[in-house]
């Protein structure tokens, strides 16, 4: 049922954890839909220079957390904001229908933490 | 190192006896059973034998069996077919809000039909109470329908006085017994059942072929119209081979019940003691008792069911998250839900059913394997750093 | 000396290429399914492969086809599907007076729910006529059942010509190909087929499996509730080993499709003429040429066709007298009725059915065996004296 | 489906024929139903001395012709009138219960063939 990508990314995820002090704090889901990511950002100069996920969900939503932190990484946060949830789910080769709306959040859950960041910073 | 298969209330493998009784079926004996020249009179014949031995194992007539292609032909068959044909006496069916999907899912059709249904609550433990059934018995009452053993939780009904109940109030009394069979005692007669579902493929017998149990008498409407098969009850040219399969499965199942009961309970008691005794924050779900010999269900909490089978499906262990039906959706279990457990519990649920093929050393592996998988999955749930004590990850 | 077998328009045996591309699923690779672990999805793969096989055998896509217990479990989501779904729309159906009993006893049945239901007559070879059809057109009309070919006499009907009909009138076509697959060509995009139905063991297949094609778009309700199985199409744990060896056969059919019919049309032919030429009061029913390629069906005025079998099965021939699920019954055929065959003469029907391990030799000991024993009931017989020419008994 | 017994009875049945200027002719049946009986008796000193039988129909319906014949030789009228359709099947160690109503009447075509006796005879 999952891609091969999905399988690699959910069973071997970077960038798990939460960064202490963060820029930005993003969180989606609800734990009664049976998926919640939280995404911790640090930016310098305009670019985000690290992130780390927290998930609770299925390998799809695993995977995809681990999968946007490493396509968001080194990006400027324009560049960022235009990752998309279908962006992150190609880049996996693709989710199974059924996966595509509720454990495919992760960009949310970036862009949550960016605006939490523009929040801040503002 | 083979797969630890740990998914019985899923489906059983063939057991090698009833393969070998259903191969002539798939190869010489391929007469159809309705023809009148000798190979099809063999082909009857087995039918019919396999029809005795079905019959014995739940204390019927062979007459009152009517073969299906499974469980849910059956519950369907048994709901759908007691609705119709008694319309006219009444519109009401009580049911339990913890069966198969294949009652749920036709009561609720039929109430868009016009019927009205009631579905009992269960206890925390996912017991029915008889009180709340005689409460909900109305006039109009034509059908009670409670299972024997659940699917998910492994808790089993108190199926003699569901049935003293419904004797006594005149109310046709239909149980799914697809997961007991084979594991509890049935006995139409003792426990006033009038229909009884049956599927081959949760008793070490082929997928595709059930049975229904009417009580001589019953009424009921056929699901399915056509030829004169199974005395019209359902036509279709038989499934010879899968129906022998499931006579022969039958069997092994009376011979095979007192001790396969003994062994599965030891390996369920040291699997279900090992994991509540290893791991922190998990609990175990159905009934501590009256629950099915196999049947071990646990709840961790802070980590999502798909991601903790998919982990242990690497291990090489296969288990499942509720029932097998709904593990590629993403609702959590009904069962859990009407048994209290909140939602964001019910989704981290883990039900290892166990059978036949499992040994000590099978459970031991499962104990050394589980909770370092929880504990990954765990730091990395936003949930448990939140809730429990802080994670070192 | 062996059976000669010339009933494989009952049934057929399982092809031992089918045998062995099931016996995985019924062995090691037992797998639900709806598991999400390594033995689960290789089940879940052969189910899919085995659905793109049957989906290219017809010209459809993969989604569109469901997996049933067989030919009479199609025929009744088929009618049944579509009534219920559309009843709001309409609720006249069309079908003839020839069909399967699956066929017809499902539209009896939606006749006493209240649908409205034309029998189309047929011409005496069996055959419908489009003018009829187009004739029988309400602007209610929400159903056309009309099989492709018949299982009784072996008339095909002109399928493209009827699809194309209701196409202009936008009415659901179903077709019962049951008979003719594996020996006609099917394309439902051609011949404006919105629903047909299969049975494997038509086609050296298992019994208890087939399925129906839907088209998608298609409105119809489902027959069973359940599970999510077959996307909530046909629910219940899928009949694994039984739906890949339908998948092996259409796989097989295909192949054959030309070879096997050119043998069966040269056999079936050296048998009709050695049977009108050598017996007396000798008639063959169904169309001279729009006819399966191994459909041989005679009329042997004087005598009873149960008498007929039996002597036939003494001497290891087995054949059958109209379809396998009525020669249980004293009924004559309904289908020689329709074709206008008096009840007295349809008492006396014969159907032999040929198949791939039919040889020469097989028609010539039939040839052999028939006279004799056609002779010997005849001089029995109190209307072949009263009728004919006097027998000297 | 049938007992060893009928198959035997309906292979080699016994007193197939007419008899030549029978003393009493009983025809029951109807073609349209499958089953058609003639059965002709020769009557000596209130005695069926010979009987014999044309049927069209299926097993049962010949075993049973050819069974009610065997019985009825010898019989005296009176005892040939106590036959029965019943005593009949059993004789053939039964019937399956779809052939008792239908292709049982072998005993009623002898009563019809006696009563056709009695009516000449008065
Ligand atoms: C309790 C119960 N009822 C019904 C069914 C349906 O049986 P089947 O899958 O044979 O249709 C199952 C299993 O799937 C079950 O566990
Ligand atoms: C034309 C036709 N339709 C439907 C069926 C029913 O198929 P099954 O016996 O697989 O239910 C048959 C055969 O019995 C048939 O010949």
């Amino acid at each position: 049922m999952y891609s091969a990508k999905v399988m690699e990314f959910f069973l071997n995820p970077k960038n798990i954890g939460e960064i202490e002090n963060p820029d930005g704090v993003g969180e989606v889901g609800n734990p009664r839909c049976g998926d919640i990511m939280r995404i911790t950002i640090k930016v310098e100069d305009d670019h985000i220079v690290d992130v780390k996920f927290k998930t609770f969900g299925c390998a799809a939503a695993i995977a995809t957390s681990s999968m946007i932190t490493e396509m968001a990484v080194g990006k400027t946060i324009k560049e960022a904001l235009e990752l998309t949830n279908r962006s992150v789910a190609d880049a996996l080769d693709g989710l199974p229908p059924i996966k595509m709306h509720c454990s495919n959040l992760a960009a949310d859950a970036l862009h949550a933490a960016i605006r939490d960041y523009q929040k801040r910073s503002h | 190192m083979g797969t630890i298969y740990l998914d019985h209330a899923a489906t059983t493998p063939v057991h090698p006896r009833v393969l070998k009784a259903m191969l002539p079926y798939l190869q010489e004996q391929y007469g159809n059973p309705s023809g009148v020249y000798h190979l099809a009179r063999e082909a009857k014949k087995a039918l019919e034998a396999a029809r005795e031995r079905v019959a014995q194992f739940i204390g019927a007539q062979a007459q009152e069996i009517v073969f299906t292609s499974g469980g849910t032909e059956s519950d369907n068959m048994a709901l759908q077919g007691v609705a119709r044909a008694n319309r006219g006496r009444g519109n009401h069916i009580i049911t339990t809000s913890i069966e198969h999907h294949a009652v749920l899912d036709t009561a609720l059709a039929l109430e868009k039909e016009g019927f009205s249904v009631t579905y009992l609550p269960v206890d925390e433990y996912g017991l029915v109470r008889v009180a709340d059934l005689k409460k909900a018995i109305r006039d109009d009452t034509i059908l009670i329908s409670i299972m024997y053993a659940n699917n998910e939780v492994g808790t089993i009904q108190p199926i003699g006085d569901i049935g003293r109940v419904a004797r006594e109030h005149n109310i046709i009394f239909h149980t799914d017994a697809v997961q007991a069979a084979g594991y509890l005692p049935l006995d139409v007669n003792r426990d006033g059942v009038d229909l009884l579902s049956l599927s081959a493929h949760k008793l070490y017998g082929p997928k595709g072929v059930g049975a229904l149990y009417i009580r001589k008498g019953t009424r009921i409407d056929t699901l399915l119209k056509g030829g004169g098969q199974e005395r019209k009850w359902r036509p279709g040219t038989e499934n010879v081979a899968g129906i022998v399969g499931l006579g022969e499965a039958v069997g092994l199942a009376r011979e095979k019940m007192q001790e396969r009961g003994a062994r599965l309970r030891h390996l369920r008691d040291m699997l279900i003691a090992g994991v509540l005794g290893g791991i922190d924050f998990a609990r175990l779900n159905g009934h501590p008792e009256k629950r099915l010999p196999g049947n071990a269900h646990f709840i961790f909490e802070f980590i999502e069911g798909e991601s903790l089978l998919l982990s242990l499906d690497l291990e090489g262990i296969a288990g499942s998250s509720g029932s097998a039906c709904t593990s590629g959706s993403l609702e959590p279990s009904h069962v859990l839900l009407a048994m209290g457990i909140p939602h964001e519990l019910a989704h981290g649920s883990l039900r290892l059913t166990l059978g036949d093929g499992n040994t000590e050393e099978d459970i031991k592996r499962v104990l050394a394997v589980l909770p370092p998988v929880v504990k990954r999955l765990r730091d990395m749930s936003p949930l448990y750093s939140q809730n429990a004590e802080v994670s070192n990850c």
